[in-house]
């Protein structure tokens, strides 16, 4: 008898139907992987599974119980817990670490008996532990990073009971370092014949750790594999429906003019100095182990912290103290917390993709509706935006759609600079592609690409000289040929020494 | 607007026609009902039910109160009815108030405060439209309109003039203010001139905020005061120029158990006799009119000119001061002040024969 | 790829009937209240239509549209102002003394309250932007603030045409002059002034705000400021119109007002505050529009004008109607935002 | 691992010089303004800090404490509750009724008005949370609606006793009983009544907030509602239970408010809400919380008090007292709030 056993299950958002009578189960101790492209249901079906949203159609049973989950504590009951997708749905920001990570105990407890927090730091220290991912106690879930975040979220679902845990793409904010960390606490949880839903765009992790895969496309679960049975290509193609065409990475030479140079760049939250330069049609990488600062050092480039130093944009020296200067000395940023800074959410897609560009769109102040609407269509097809209109709100688009207008909207401005960070982060296999080709295309016409990564193959693959990065400096400097993921990360880990180094600051600041 | 009569209809339309052919026809009616004993001179133009607006200003504390019982009780004697219109204290929502009321068509409108300038437009459309106005204690001046009032002034002078009295003209005492109301801002006028008559008296603290808790917040600013002039002795009076400062202020004292400071006021209620005739209560004087008196006046001002008859633009209701120690032991209450106190209330001011016909004809 | 068979019209057809019967309410909801209401008060009413009344109930909105047109401005940017009121009660004192104390012309009676509107405006905005007081604490120590200001300006008196001075020096030169009160009082073309001063700033700030860039970068610094600012939107510039923008209407409603009372009273608009308010926040749900919007506004300040209006026709107590406004209002927001789960 | 080195006190030493100094003003900021005030408040008078005074601050302050505590609740989870001014009016009037117009014994007069505060909590969380409208226009509407009955329900009149009965029917039988009055002018060891049970709730309610479980859900709800609801709270029933709080405490407030002024005075709360909202967001500052908590909302509380009372005492004019009001408020939060940009 299955765990889990989902039959016929369909759902839809008014006229969407996203998920479309979907068969899944889950063995006890199993890791059952869940794939699909952005927008495919993952999330939706996930999401019903934790009971947070009411399934329209289909059965679910749990231990041969068919069970309804009209909440989500029903679904808790039953023994289902979830690390979501989006952190920031799940943690309170303006309580404490402590609180955040021990708040199942807050919800199930007693009303009579008195909280001891003293207890319930003791608590909150051992599950962090167990996680291996000191916090420090008493600081505010806002102030945290996010992987920090993610690490919160992953240290309660591991400490509570529950028979299934679903992940919701859990290794997208973390390190190789916390990734290895998440695999161990995973391979300890099978071992108790917990049965694990692991939802995952990287498929090299998919392949290490998943025991069966799901593979949903367009609200239908179309296959079911053995881990190993099939090649990853043939994953893909089942995924996407077609045969993925690798982009193009070939690199074009590109000209000796330097179209950004920073000099002395003093980076307020790592306090360390910062000098660099971009040629015209170079894809430079950052590469970095999470935590090494790197969003730190894209946020002091772009003036979104007020940052001291020199910058120069086409041999002009420009002063950059916010974004606003950035913008018009032609920088343009993809940050990494789309749902934070990247899009507004309630705003359609229209609105999204013109704002940067807005001067373009209008005529002595007024703005060119029409045109707005022809170029947002347009954009549309080019990025393979999946929208139901260019005036639907950004908050019905799944991640990785978000992501691309995130990307597209800078693609009116008349920048020569572009800054990504962590552009893949939470996109499908497909889309990643189409991030890549449009990275290329860009650098094709001749703009400097600044890309911030702690995915070591992308940079391999994409990136025509690479720069490493280690608590907050630049260590390592090599050109696409002499890199290899060794190279790097040897470089990214500053040997032992630099690993040794954080954690040691990282558990000082863990003690409060 | 018409009664059922045993007029034709000619003669009722030519009724309606102008104000003159009301008084014509006024004639007419009584002659022809001769037949009705007690209904004999009742005016035509006020034998029905008629629709009567009130604009007021405010209508908090008790005096407002009493004020709209006043207006209700006599209007209702006359057999009319009564409509409040209140503007909480927004000069601009009375204007609207008063143009909203003349868009109805009422029969009469009484304006309660509020200030001519943002009256007057709407007055003399009203006037206009034939619809006749009396006003209560602004400023208002059209011709035609007639202006009662409770005279500020003299009100403000009356319990000035019991206080220095009682203190001999020499002493320090609280003053309780606060600007931005008409009423108020009249008896400071007095109350200026009272310190500069009497040069001994000083004003040692001032306070005052009116709110709808003007009396606790009173009460807390003054004790502060008291907490600021421990000494026995060392405040002898508090003039509180609104009954709701008084109040508040009185309270302080009692419950500071400083009965020594004695309170002067001004306005009286049902409340404020109680108030002021509890056991050693510091409230020993206040000057006021009737408030109910002053409704009913108003209101018979307005049917006269309904009815057609001269009426004078200006009439001053006289204000009374009343010590506690002219009242009895036991309680009294406002019905029965005019037992005590010479010259309260003013029952007959303003009252044509033919009001007792009206009053006794809709009493049934 | 998939985009091709983006299909635009598609979406709007595919809902159902139920569902389409409660988008209906929520995008109309509002006004279907409001339509019901002016059934109601025209059935039971006969005066209630008249095109004497009509104007009346534009008129007597007139003030309190202008100060929710300025709450509206820091909504959008989701902030919030709760000094209207009291630039309100400064401005229209400021212009009284302007005309009775100092017997100044039309120009500088103008232009002064406007000014110190937007110096509000701008204090406002350094609390809020700068220094990062929560909006709601901030402006409401500014409102504190002002209300003394104007209040130890004036001592507490309010100002009229010739008043004895304050001080006790005599009599005040000035009067409220005709060209002044027409602002508040006069006619155009038999409408009220005010009522064509309103519906021209109705219109020209519906234009501003959804067809120019200036317009738009507010919506989207409301939006989320941060995706804003890393987008090139210096918001805390927009930030700081916003709250000036609120700032001057608040003193062009306070000048309206004083010409509508020919006084410059103290502390008189302190009421408008919760009504311009209330205006603003039932904007949000007219035509389903689900943000702050000056049509909206306006039908909202319209909603309570006539409630007003055609409670105290229909002789209901003062004191009664308040319960009638609230239950009208619960009513028609009900319609609007009650839905099933989503 | 490197874990097992936590150790508890280590922390906070890392800051560097001026980011402590920075920190110390973010906490204690407030508490550095009261201390400042109260300085100067006994330095230029001598009866400022007698025992006598003191305790007439704490007693002028309970009644809005109670009322602030209410608001408090509702902005812990996150919602706005604009009508407790009317609902203090409310259970003023409600106990002056039952004293005097029915004479009923205590136990009635002290439960009636609680049960009444409960339910228009009730009617508050249907329309916010069930009906799903905006809190600040749902409470809003609210408010209106309490206003008009309390009005309606005494025609306008205040309660006292032994009163003339409203519709004219003889002498009102009841009066206010001093077990009643005691609540508001009692003493106890010589502290006032309303003192002490303002200081117990404060210390209740701090307790409640911070150590049962049901105090920390009203956190997480207001925290981040969604994440909250996902964790398997039960978000709407906890924002049921906080606008049902803040209404019974509201009704509280009114209870303390007749029984000190003895009088079942209409619309009594309405100045209420203003300071008990002032309350509880400068509450926000106090130690640094950034969140309402009710410690920081009673020291809000006492700021406002000793402004008042100080001032007062100075013979500063009332409306000069709103601009130092203002100004300290702004100068409190700024050394707050006001840090370098992060
Ligand atoms: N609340 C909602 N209202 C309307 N549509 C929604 C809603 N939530 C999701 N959708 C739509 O349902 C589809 C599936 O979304 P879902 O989040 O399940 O995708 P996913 O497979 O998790 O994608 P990703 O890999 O980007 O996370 C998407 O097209 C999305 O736009
Ligand atoms: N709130 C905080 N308190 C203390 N240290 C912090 C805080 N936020 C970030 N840091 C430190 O700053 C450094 C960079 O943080 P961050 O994880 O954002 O870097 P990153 O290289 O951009 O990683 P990512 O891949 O997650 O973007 C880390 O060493 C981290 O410990
Ligand atoms: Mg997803
Ligand atoms: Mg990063």
């Amino acid at each position: 008898m299955s765990l889990l056993q989902v039959q016929q299950l369909t759902k839809s958002f008014g006229p969407v139907n996203v998920l479309k009578q979907v068969d899944f189960s889950v063995e006890p101790g199993e890791v059952h992987a869940l794939l699909g492209v952005n927008g495919a249901g993952k999330s939706t079906l996930v999401k019903i599974l934790s009971g947070d949203y009411e399934k329209d159609g289909g059965n679910i049973e749990v231990d041969g119980e068919e069970v309804h989950f009209s909440s989500p504590s029903e679904a808790q009951e039953k023994g289902i817990a979830i690390v979501v997708q989006e952190v920031d749905t799940g943690l309170i920001p303006n309580l404490s670490v402590a609180e955040n990570v021990t708040l199942d105990l807050t919800v199930s407890g007693k009303n009579s008996r008195p909280i001891s927090w003293k207890k319930r730091k003791q608590i909150a220290a051992d599950r962090l532990e167990k996680v291996q991912t000191p916090i420090p106690l008493n600081s505010l879930v806002e102030d945290c990073t996010l992987s920090q975040k993610q690490m919160i979220l992953l240290a309660r679902a591991v400490a509570s009971d529950a028979k299934i845990i679903i992940f919701d793409e859990p290794t997208a904010p973390l390190s190789d370092h916390e990734t290895k960390q998440l695999f161990h606490v995973i391979e300890e949880l099978k071992a108790q014949g917990i049965g694990i839903i692991y939802i995952s765009h990287r498929m090299q992790e998919i392949n290490r750790i998943a025991d069966r895969m799901t593979i949903m496309r367009d609200g239908k679960a179309v296959a079911v594999y053995e881990t190993g049975s099939v090649s990853t290509e043939e994953v893909i193609k089942t995924m996407l429906g077609k045969q993925l065409h690798k982009a193009d990475y070939q690199h074009r030479g590109f000209s000796e003019e330097t179209i950004l140079k920073i000099e002395d760049l003093q980076v307020p939250d790592t306090g360390k100095q910062i000098n660099l330069s971009v040629r015209a049609g170079e894809i430079v990488g950052v590469a970095g182990l999470v935590g090494a600062g790197k969003s730190e050092t894209a946020n002091a480039i772009f003036g979104v912290t007020n940052a001291k130093g020199k910058w120069s944009v086409s041999d002009r020296n420009v002063k950059i103290k916010s974004p606003r200067h950035a913008v018009n000395a032609g920088l343009s940023f993809i940050p990494e917390e789309r749902r934070k800074s990247g899009v507004l959410i309630d705003s359609s897609v229209q609105e999204n993709l013109s704002l940067p560009a807005l001067q373009n769109f209008s005529t002595a102040g007024w703005i060119n509706r029409k045109k707005e609407h022809q170029s947002a269509l347009q954009q549309i097809q080019e990025l393979g935006i999946i929208t139901s209109s260019p005036k639907a709100l950004l908050k019905h688009l799944s991640g990785g759609n978000q992501q691309k207008v995130s990307i597209g909207k800078w693609l009116n401005h008349d920048s020569s600079v572009f800054i990504f960070d962590e552009p893949t982060k939470g996109i499908d296999v497909g889309a990643k592609n189409d991030v890549f080709r449009l990275i290329t295309h860009l650098a094709d016409q001749g703009k400097g690409i600044l890309y911030f990564s702690s995915e070591f193959d992308e940079l391999l693959q994409i990136a025509d000289r690479i720069l490493v990065m280690a608590d907050g400096e630049i260590t390592d400097e090599m050109q696409n040929q002499e890199a290899t993921e060794a190279r790097l990360m040897t470089a990214a880990t500053g040997g032992n020494a630099v690993e040794t180094a954080k954690y040691q600051r990282l558990s000082a600041a863990g003690r409060s | 607007d018409q009664q059922p009569s045993s007029q034709s209809e000619e003669e009722a339309s030519e009724e309606t026609a102008t104000e003159e052919a009301t008084e014509e026809a006024t004639e007419e009616t009584s002659a022809e009902q001769t037949s009705q004993a007690s209904d004999a001179d009742i005016p035509a133009a006020v034998d029905k039910p008629l629709k009567i607006a009130a604009i007021m200003e405010f209508s908090t504390g008790t005096f407002a109160s009493q004020y709209v019982s006043g207006l209700e009780a006599q209007v209702a004697k006359f057999g009319g009815e009564v409509q409040i219109y209140n503007a909480n204290n927004d000069l601009s929502q009375m204007a609207n108030h008063l143009q909203t009321a003349i868009n109805q068509d009422v029969d009469g409108i009484l304006i309660d405060h509020g200030r001519a300038e943002a009256l007057n437009q709407g007055v003399e459309e009203a006037l206009e439209k034939g619809i006749p106005v009396v006003t209560f204690d602004n400023d208002i001046t059209v011709d035609g309109v007639t202006a009662i009032s409770q005279d500020d002034y003299s009100l403000a002078w009356g319990t000035l003039k019991q206080l220095a009295q009682d203190i001999d003209g020499e002493g320090n005492i609280v003053y309780v203010w606060a600007g931005g109301f008409t009423p108020l801002e009249r008896r400071n006028v007095i109350y200026e001139a009272f310190l500069e008559h009497y040069p001994n008296v000083e004003e040692i603290a001032r306070f005052g905020s009116v709110s709808n808790n003007t009396a606790l917040d009173s009460q807390n600013q003054m004790e502060a005061v008291l907490k600021k002039y421990p000494e026995e002795g060392s405040i002898d009076a508090v003039f509180a120029p609104y009954d709701e400062f008084a109040k508040g202020v009185t309270r302080a004292i009692q419950q500071a158990g400083r009965d020594e400071i004695k309170v002067y006021g001004i306005d009286l209620s049902d409340e404020d006799l109680q108030i002021m005739q509890a056991e050693n209560s510091p409230w020993v004087t206040t000057a006021a009119t009737d408030p109910a008196e002053v409704a009913g006046v108003q209101v018979r001002f307005l049917y006269q000119k309904i009815a057609g008859e001269e009426t004078p633009s200006i009439y001053a209701l006289d204000p009374s001061v009343v010590n506690v120690s002219d009242l009895p032991d036991e309680s009294v209450t406002m019905a029965d002040v005019g037992q005590h106190i010479e010259g309260w209330g003013s029952p007959n001011a303003a009252r044509s024969p033919w009001m007792d016909a009206l009053e006794a004809k809709n009493g049934q | 790829m998939q985009l091709k068979q983006l299909n635009i019209s598609d979406y709007p057809q595919q809902a159902d009937r139920k569902e389409r019967i409660v988008n209906f309410f929520m995008k109309f909801g509002t006004l279907l209240a409001l339509g019901l209401i002016i059934v109601i008060f025209s059935l039971t009413n006969e005066q209630f239509l008249t095109y004497g009344n009509i104007t009346d109930i534009l008129r007597s909105i007139s003030i309190v549209t202008l100060v929710a047109i300025g709450v509206t401005f820091s909504m959008i940017v989701g902030g919030f102002d709760l000094s209207v009121g009291s630039t309100v009660s400064l401005a229209t004192v400021a212009s009284g003394a302007l005309l009775v104390w100092y017997s100044q012309e039309l120009l500088v009676v103008l232009l002064v309250p406007l000014v110190l509107g937007a110096l509000i405006g701008l204090i406002n905005a350094f609390i809020v932007v700068k220094i990062r007081i929560p909006d709601l604490i901030g402006t409401l120590a500014v409102m504190y603030i002002i209300n003394g200001v104007h209040l130890t300006y004036t001592k507490g008196y309010s100002i009229y045409g010739n008043m004895p001075m304050p001080d006790g020096s005599g009599t005040a030169p000035g009067i409220f002059i005709p060209a002044f009160q027409f602002i508040g009082q006069g006619r155009l073309f038999n409408i009220p002034f005010p009522v064509i001063l309103m519906v021209v700033i109705v219109a020209l700030v519906h234009l501003f705000l959804n067809y120019t860039r200036a317009g738009r970068l507010f919506y989207m610094t409301g939006g989320n400021k941060e995706a804003a600012r890393l987008s090139g939107v210096p918001v805390n510039r927009y930030r700081t119109y916003a709250y000036v923008l609120s700032g001057v209407f608040a003193a062009l409603a306070g000048i309206v007002l004083a010409a509508r009372i020919g006084t410059g009273q103290v502390s008189a608009g302190d009421p408008l505050l919760m009504d311009g308010v209330a205006a603003a926040l039932i904007g949000y749900s007219v035509f389903g529009a689900g943000k702050p919007n000056v049509i909206g506004t306006f039908i909202g300040a319209i909603i309570i004008g006539i409630l007003l209006n055609g409670l105290t026709m229909m002789n209901v107590p003062y004191y009664a109607q308040d319960i009638i406004k609230g239950g009208i209002l619960v009513g028609a927001l009900a319609l609007t935002y009650f839905r099933k789960k989503e």
